[in-house]
């Protein structure tokens, strides 16, 4: 990591920072915002920015700094958990499917198939319908639809590597799956899978604020920045700082993401794009 | 051998006027970082019309970079640091834009070593060469284009103007390129390692067209190989790169017989040679060569493979076909045939990779007490003692080794996995096999990546008699390597199978390798053995025809000229009544006819 | 070739079925009674117990899946729990107005993307090609839902040129629909093009440095040439695979640009059936949707065939067929996902 | 033409100002601060209408099961009122007054009822209503195939075959118990006439004798009316009503603003966008007094409110004052637990105490001290989690601990409301005072939401549908508006304005219940 930093290009270094700020602030909010992030207080509302409010107050009078800061603090946990899970998950099966290559990979790219061309949001609303929609639902939910899209990436790296001599040398020994998968494939494509993670952790941040925004999301009067959006962008016209402040974060946090994983690619020798293909 | 004494003297070759060619005391470096690391020091030579000269080197000595510079190609992030390079009276790096695309494909062409990633792959053909005039300005009718098709003698010239470049064996793709290079009748043809992913006779047969193509256009021509035989047919000036710079420059005859720099004889001691075999190879141990004896003591059999047939596809043709042969307990055997005889497959077969479709395979126990037991079955189905029984090196030494692993975990895998030595003495033992195979114990800790390609593969071998075993299946394991690389290898197992008392199934391509290493030799064909005996014998003759064909493609460093044309088609068909002739000494040439 | 078409045919058929099974099974465990759903709240117990056995609730799963499937094989995707008008017409009404802004999106995003792509790939580190990549980053990383709101506010609201939502239903004339689309397309284009921009410029640079770039160059072609004729077609296939995604995407899951503009398409139609719990409609939205999916991967394989003969293999079996063809496929699966 | 060139230009100028401030230099220049924000006007624009104008009414999408039958659960209730009449309407006090019923009497004990309806009314389809018609609809009313909800309202007391015509222009109705305030029963819009044999296209035809004829109709989709030009009171003032149906309440808001409707129906708009709507240039903000009735519902069967002094306390404990401030942010009034609205005549004006400590002792008393639970919200209407929010911050002083819990809108009637121990809720205001206190208080109804039962209360109810005397009736109704206050299981903080989206255009507005004045609103030209 430390030499990825050393001769790393700006773009990745911002990129980093800006993930850092996000989180750091999000992590701190409790502690650093002026205001308690729910409370309203009707006299206050509607303002734009003053020295009280920085960025101004909403329609219920609650400090749209507070909020943005608290805002991120679902949203940046819902992402590293589902992002986590997924490509956890993802991962493995990928190996190891792309490693047996036989019946097992035919019926699991199957099902993979069969997910992938549900649409995004329906199997999100469905699960969503399902099972409520606390945080560990929108968590499973997410990982219900990134882990087959994961699965694939992480097979078509895994796929090459299966076919590289030191695989076939632990083949040749008599290796089982599982040491094979986790000694001789997994750490190979776990550059892919850096990627992968950085770029699935980008949009599960844009799909959760779309959820909030249509209401599946995080429950008001939580601060949310997909729901501060939703609940702030009739008004904006009159407070734009509401909905933008929350788009700000929302928006430089996937940029961190993008130019990470943009940086991480050329690192590690993944072409982004190529995924998958060496 | 002293760098600084090669740069004067006999290297500098002045620059005669007139010279189609002509590059002087060129520098280039390539930014890495912010440092600059020079690729190409003062290098000079030229070429006349109607010449062929040779650059000869091995990977990274930058004699590529210099090639390329021919067409004013460069490297991204490489710069000229001083120097010229002329092609006639023009300074390449110096050509406008327009003056600069007249000069590439129109002056100077280039083949290149992969004509398989080299051709447009949605393009066909005729339409690629089609555009070659075209670029130039030049008129280019239909009937040109299949012309230049047939001057590099491809067969059905309309069929294949019509084809796209993954519908051709790799040597028409390569003719094509050359078709491609001079249909614009340039005045310098540049080859960058033309042949080297070619079979050997197909090498032979592409080499000669160059060749004569290269007098009837009266080119000068720049040819690239780490090949010091394929040099050797081709130029009439030969030069050694290392480090970017050029050793030693001397008429082809000159150097070959009396080379100046001491780099270059050592070059020419390790390149394994067939014809001139007779005389003891350096790297022979005296008892290897002792034959009779030797075979008498280890005639013991320790694999025996009976009618293996290995298909892929049930119901298409197989790709092993009909099988017979031994491993003797302590030989080493090789198998020799271009890609796709089924030796790989056969290979793989026995360290259980693959099932064999019908036939037997059978491993003898003996020495160490150990049971005997059934190859024909995939590793899966084998127990313990017979997967460490047989053991594979590995080709490609950059693949064979887990990149996130060190190499001392490389080995120790098989420890643990064979129960070889008992855990607490993992550690020793390990280091122990380094040491053996002349690796410091310290490398232990490192990581492939921090290692060479031939101290990879000295790894692969260490993995490999980890396991302790019987026999060492070899695949192609210096073929990625360079010539004094090579040499070591071979010597190293060379010594390891006479101290272990192990048997090698050593598979090549390269004759000239074989006869270094092998006692017996095998040859495949298609899927099927056509020949087989002591090393010797073949080499001696009679031989199969197709035998007969490998050994003639063989260019050897001083031969002078290139074999005559072979034909890359099949000339000979089965016996269709089968059987063997033997012309004795366990050498048997299976019979066939012309067909 | 053929025999490589039918093949990927019938795992596309089959897809879709097992698509259709698995939303099946996942709707039947939707909480909230559909009766209750259609009634509201001011319903009777008489009246939703009465629905209830009208909609065959009470039949097996299994069984109901297989009517369902078996109907669905003759064209016939039951009737909707809501409405009781046939789900056909109605899917295909939303379908056709989907349809109606997701054309003009791909032809306008595809073509702007590939040409925006192309370019700073071969401009790569130059300011055009850093422009143009800082531009798509921040137009994927606006979630759709704010580029809708702000350009409702600026050319509806503000210089009101377009319709800030569609007032017309389903069934309204593709003539009376035409003004309400150019927003929707808009915000989908700029979601789009940014993917297609990013994976058409990385497989432009790559391409560019391969052997056979290298050798037109130095066949002396002009660089115009080396590009269009040589690099185009190599360089397109990856990003086919983005685009097929990406329409399939737009498809099936624009749920939130049609919820912002009212639009009647089927996003609309789907966060409607969900809502109600009307299965019967989402059943069949999941249905079209991954057909849409399935048949922009074809035609993208299709395409790839056209444009790389290697494409065309058959021999080597689906094994290696999916390894050259589909190698980008897995990332572009990926990149083309979004919320 | 000149007009609508004006506002173009002005409003493209406010864009530029809008966009340059908002975006780009919003944070520096502090653009968009409260006080360049227009307050929510209290009162409609009126004024005389321009002839031949046509409105144009957003409303949420229904449901595609949506019909024009007035019976149905499932009506359509935007057009009802525009193209139906009933026999008795409710006027804004709570009184019953006169629509196709000219006069009506009882006999003195209640139980029998007659109606004289208006001469020369016609239906759209030019027939003439008579006393069939009226008969026909309340059987269909009470036909248990149709499902009406006011059948549960009317079937205790009334049977279809008690409903006869003794004349073409009279209705008698023979109840089965006698009930003084039978005819504020029929004012729901469930009651709206139809023809004789109209039941099986009703749904799709709409035809009634209101003051609009039906055009053109799509269930949950675009429909339209037409002034009815012989309607009875004469024609409306609009020439026609086109309706559109938009799901999303942030695109219906868009659409008022972009000018393509003139009103946005059945939508309460948060008080943010009302203050939007009111500051831009063509449109703005009216409001329905008291439209909204919001509850808090604690389940009387739950272990948490099965105790009388557990839900004195919950009450005690807040003062609805605080929450009219900060959820409705003085848009409203309170309620003070007594869901009588407060502009009924039926009202009883008592504000009870507001004690915390008195609240908190009863906890004790009860053995719930500290009592600590979830209470649930959702976004169902935008004032519902703003309610929870600052009822859980007022009781905070009696030492009772409620955690906010938002769940899901679509399931939040389904799923949470009548099965959670506390919850909130909202209804409607605009029915009948004794309407009211049956469906949602009296033992056993099916819309009791807090599953609330109380023997004097019930009785109370018995009695004042015995008592024939308006004044003795009002007492009674006061003292069962006590016993909820007293010990009912149902808050009641307060009553909201609803805000209502309409252009500037518009004139006349007014809306009670649900219902507008059709005849009056209208268009400035």
């Amino acid at each position: 990591m430390k030499s990825v930093l050393r001769s790393a290009e700006p773009m990745f270094i911002i990129g980093i920072a800006l993930i850092a700020i996000n989180v750091l602030l999000a992590f701190l909010a409790p502690w650093i915002s002026a205001y308690d992030p729910i409370a309203s207080n009707s006299e206050a509302a509607l303002q734009g920015p003053t020295g009280a409010h920085w960025l101004g107050t909403d329609m219920y009078g609650r400090d749209v700094l507070s909020r943005t800061l608290n805002g991120g603090r679902y949203a940046l946990l819902v992402t590293f958990l589902a992002t986590t899970i997924a490509v956890a998950i993802g991962a493995l099966l990928g190996c190891l499917v792309a490693f047996l290559n036989n019946w097992v990979d035919d019926v699991v790219m199957r099902v993979v198939d069969a997910i992938l061309s549900v649409p995004t949001i329906l199997a999100l609303l469905v699960v969503v319908a399902v099972f409520g929609s606390g945080m560990w639902v929108i968590v499973l939910a997410v990982v219900v639809v990134y882990t087959p899209a994961v699965t694939r990436v992480v097979r078509g790296a895994a796929r090459s590597v299966s076919s590289l001599d030191y695989v076939t040398a632990a083949k040749a020994r008599g290796e089982r799956a599982g040491p094979i998968v986790v000694r001789e494939i997994l750490p190979n494509v776990l550059d892919v899978v850096l990627v992968e993670y950085a770029m699935r952790a980008s949009w599960v941040v844009l799909l959760i604020s779309s959820l909030s925004f249509l209401g599946f999301g995080a429950n008001p009067p939580a601060p949310d920045w997909g729901l501060m959006v939703a609940e702030n962008r009739t008004a904006l016209t009159v407070v734009p700082l509401a909905t933008l402040g929350p788009i700000v974060a929302l928006a430089t946090f996937v940029i961190g993401l993008h130019l990470t994983a943009d940086g991480l690619g050329k690192k590690l020798g993944v072409d982004r794009a190529m995924t998958g293909v060496q | 051998m002293s760098i600084d004494a090669s740069v004067s003297g006999p290297v500098q070759a002045p620059a005669p006027a007139g010279a189609a060619v002509s590059v002087e005391n060129l520098s280039i470096s390539y930014a890495a970082g912010d440092a600059l690391v020079p690729v190409v020091q003062e290098v000079s030579f030229s070429i006349a019309a109607g010449q062929t000269f040779g650059l000869v080197g091995e990977s990274g000595s930058g004699k590529s970079t210099v090639a390329r510079t021919l067409l004013a190609q460069l490297r991204a992030g490489s710069k000229v640091m001083g120097g010229t390079v002329k092609v006639g009276a023009q300074e390449v790096f110096s050509l406008p834009a327009p003056r600069l695309r007249a000069l590439r494909g129109g002056t100077v062409a280039l083949v290149a070593q992969n004509a398989g990633q080299a051709l447009t792959p949605s393009m066909r053909i005729g339409g690629q060469v089609h555009e070659a005039l075209t670029s130039h300005g030049m008129a280019a009718s239909r009937a040109q284009v299949l012309q230049a098709l047939d001057q590099v003698r491809l067969p059905n010239v309309k069929d294949m103007a019509r084809r796209y470049p993954h519908e051709l064996s790799g040597g028409q793709q390569q003719r094509v390129s050359i078709a491609m290079a001079i249909v614009a009748r340039p005045d310098v043809l540049v080859l960058d390692e033309p042949t080297t992913a070619l079979d050997v006779v197909t090498q032979a047969a592409v080499l000669r067209l160059i060749k004569d193509l290269c007098q009837e256009l009266q080119t000068a021509t720049l040819i690239v190989s780490h090949d010091l035989g394929v040099v050797s047919g081709m130029a009439d000036d030969v030069a050694v790169m290392r480090t970017g710079r050029i050793l030693e420059n001397q008429p082809t005859a000159a150097l070959f017989t009396s080379p100046e720099n001491e780099y270059t004889r050592e070059l020419l001691r390790d390149v394994p040679k067939l014809r001139t075999r007779s005389a003891p190879a350096a790297t022979a141990v005296p008892s290897e060569d002792e034959g009779p004896e030797d075979e008498a003591a280890t005639s013991e059999v320790l694999v025996e493979c009976k009618d293996v047939t290995i298909s892929y596809n049930p119901g298409g043709p197989p790709a092993v076909d009909s099988v017979n042969l031994q491993i003797h307990r302590g030989e080493t055997l090789a198998i020799v045939g271009e890609s796709g005889s089924g030796k790989s497959t056969l290979a793989w077969t026995l360290a259980g990779l693959r099932g064999a479709t019908s036939g037997t395979l059978r491993v003898e126990g003996g020495s160490a007490g150990r049971a005997g037991g059934d190859l024909g079955k995939p590793v899966a189905n084998r127990s313990r003692e017979l997967r460490r029984m047989v053991q594979l090196i590995f080709q490609n030494a950059d693949t064979s080794l887990n990149p996130r692993r060190t190499v001392s975990a490389a080995i120790r895998r098989p420890l643990r996995l064979f129960g070889t030595v008992p855990r607490s003495q993992e550690k020793a033992r390990v280091e122990e096999l380094l040491t053996e195979v002349g690796l410091p114990a310290s490398f232990g800790k490192r990581l492939p990546s921090q290692l060479s390609g031939g101290q990879r593969q000295r790894v692969g071998i260490a993995r490999a008699l980890a396991a302790g075993p019987d026999l060492i299946i070899a695949d192609e394991i210096t073929t990625a390597l360079d010539v004094s690389v090579q040499a070591d290898i071979l010597e190293l197992l060379a010594g390891l199978q006479r101290t272990h008392g192990l048997s090698t199934l050593f598979i090549s391509h390269d004759l000239a390798v074989v006869a270094d290493v092998a006692d017996r030799v095998v040859v495949m064909k298609n899927g099927r053995m056509v020949e087989v005996g002591p090393v010797e014998a073949v080499l001696a003759g009679p031989n199969h025809p197709y035998s007969a064909s490998l050994l003639a493609s063989v260019i050897e460093p001083g031969d002078l000229d290139l074999p005559s044309a072979l034909s890359e088609e099949q000339t000979w068909m089965d016996d269709p009544d089968g059987g063997w002739e033997e012309p004795g000494d366990g050498h048997r040439i299976r019979k066939w006819k012309d067909a | 070739m053929t025999q490589l078409i039918l093949r990927r045919l019938g795992t596309a058929v089959l897809t879709i079925v097992l698509a259709s099974l698995l939303v099946f099974l996942a709707i039947q465990a939707l909480p909230g009674d559909v009766a209750q759903q259609i009634l509201g709240r001011d319903a009777t117990e008489e009246s939703i117990a009465k629905m209830r056995s009208e909609l065959g609730l009470d039949t097996p799963v299994v069984l109901r899946y297989l009517q369902w499937l078996f109907g669905a094989v003759q064209g016939d995707f039951g009737t909707s729990l809501v409405s009781g008008e046939p789900v056909g017409p109605t899917l295909l009404l939303h379908f056709r107005n989907t349809l109606l802004i997701a054309i003009p999106t791909v032809l306008i995003s595809v073509t702007l993307s590939i040409l925006l792509g192309v370019f700073a790939g071969l401009r790569r580190n130059k300011w055009q090609d850093n422009s143009i990549s800082l531009i798509s980053l921040v137009a994927m990383s606006i979630p759709e839902f704010m580029m809708g709101a702000l350009l409702v506010l600026a050319f509806a609201i503000g210089i009101p040129l377009f319709p800030a939502v569609v007032l017309d239903g389903p069934n309204a004339t593709v003539a009376e629909l035409l003004p309400s689309i150019w927003l929707p397309v808009i915000v989908l284009s700029l979601a789009m093009a940014a993917y297609v921009i990013r994976m058409t410029r990385t497989s432009t640079i790559d391409v560019m440095t391969s052997d056979f770039i290298t050798t037109a160059q130095l066949k002396g072609l002009r660089e115009s040439r080396v590009v269009l004729r040589h690099a185009l077609p190599t360089a397109l296939l990856p990003t086919l695979n983005v685009v097929a995604i990406n329409i399939a995407w737009m498809l099936g899951g624009v749920v939130v640009v049609e919820n912002i503009f009212n639009y009647p398409g089927m996003g609309n139609l789907m966060l409607e059936a969900v809502f109600n719990r009307d299965l019967p409609i989402i059943e069949a939205v999941a249905v079209v949707s991954a057909t849409v999916y399935v048949a922009c991967n074809l035609l993208a394989d299709l395409t790839a065939m056209l444009l790389d003969p290697r494409q065309r293999l058959a021999k080597g079996s689906k094994r290696k067929a999916k390894a050259t063809a589909a190698g980008s496929q897995a990332t572009a699966t990926g990149e083309g996902i979004q919320p | 033409m000149s007009e609508t060139h004006s506002i173009g230009r002005r409003s493209v100028l406010s864009t530029g100002l809008l966009l340059g401030s908002g975006l780009l230099l919003g944070g520096l220049t502090g653009c968009g601060s409260g006080s360049k924000v227009a307050e929510i006007p209290m009162a409609a624009a009126t004024g005389v209408p321009a002839p031949g104008r046509r409105l144009r009414i957003a409303r949420p999408a229904a449901s595609a099961a949506e019909t024009l039958d007035p019976a149905s659960s499932l009506s359509a209730y935007e057009y009802l009122g525009a193209i139906y009449n009933r026999l008795v309407k409710l006027d804004d006090k709570g009184v019953t007054v006169p629509d196709l019923a000219a006069e009506w009497s009882s006999t003195s004990d209640g139980k029998t009822w007659t109606f004289n309806l208006r001469r020369g009314v016609i239906f759209h389809d030019r027939r003439p209503l008579t006393a069939a018609d009226v008969v026909y609809t309340l059987g269909h009313i009470l036909d248990p195939d149709v499902g009406s909800p006011q059948a549960g309202v009317l079937s205790p007391i009334l049977e279809a075959s008690g409903v006869t015509a003794s004349d073409p222009h009279t209705v008698v109705f023979n109840l089965t118990s006698p009930n003084a305030e039978f005819p504020s029963l029929l004012t729901a819009y469930q009651c709206y006439i139809i023809p004789v044999d109209s039941a099986a296209t009703i749904g799709a035809t709409g035809i009634g004798t209101g003051p609009f004829k039906l055009s053109d109709y799509t269930p949950a989709g675009r429909g339209a009316v037409e002034a009815f030009v012989d309607h009875f009171a004469g024609p409306p003032a609009l020439a026609g009503i086109d309706f559109y149906s938009v799901q999303d309440t942030g695109a219906r808001v868009n659409a008022l603003l972009a000018g393509q409707i003139d009103l946005i129906s059945q939508t309460n708009l948060d008080f943010a966008t009302a203050r939007v709507v009111a500051s831009s240039p063509n449109a703005t903000v009216a409001r329905a007094k008291d439209a909204q009735w919001y509850t808090i519902p604690m389940l009387a069967t739950s272990k948490e409110f099965s105790d009388p002094l557990v839900r004195q306390a919950m009450k005690l404990a807040y003062n609805p004052k605080d929450i009219v401030a900060t959820a409705l942010q003085g848009n409203g009034s309170t309620g003070w637990d007594n869901p009588v609205p407060p502009g009924y005549e039926d009202h009883l004006d008592f504000t009870r105490e507001y004690d915390p400590e008195k609240a908190r002792s009863l906890l004790k008393k009860a053995g719930a001290e500290g009592l600590q639970l979830p209470i649930y919200t959702s976004s169902y209407d935008s004032v519902f989690t703003p309610m929870a929010v600052a009822y859980a911050d007022a009781v905070k002083a009696a030492g009772i601990k409620l955690t906010v819990t938002s769940a899901s809108s679509d399931s939040y009637y389904t799923e949470i409301w009548m099965k959670k121990p506390l919850s909130v809720s909202y209804w409607f205001t605009g029915r009948p005072v004794d309407q009211l206190l049956n469906q949602v208080f009296r033992s056993g109804s099916s819309y009791n939401e807090s599953a609330w039962s109380n023997k004097t209360f019930d009785q109370l109810l018995v009695s004042a549908r015995g008592e024939m005397n308006d004044a003795k009736r009002r007492g009674i109704y006061q003292d069962a508006q006590r016993v909820i206050i007293d010990d009912g299981a149902d808050m009641t903080p307060m009553f909201g304005d609803r805000l209502v989206g309409l252009s500037k255009e518009v004139v006349n507005y007014s809306e009670f219940g649900f219902e507008f004045d059709y005849m009056l609103i209208g268009l400035k030209s």
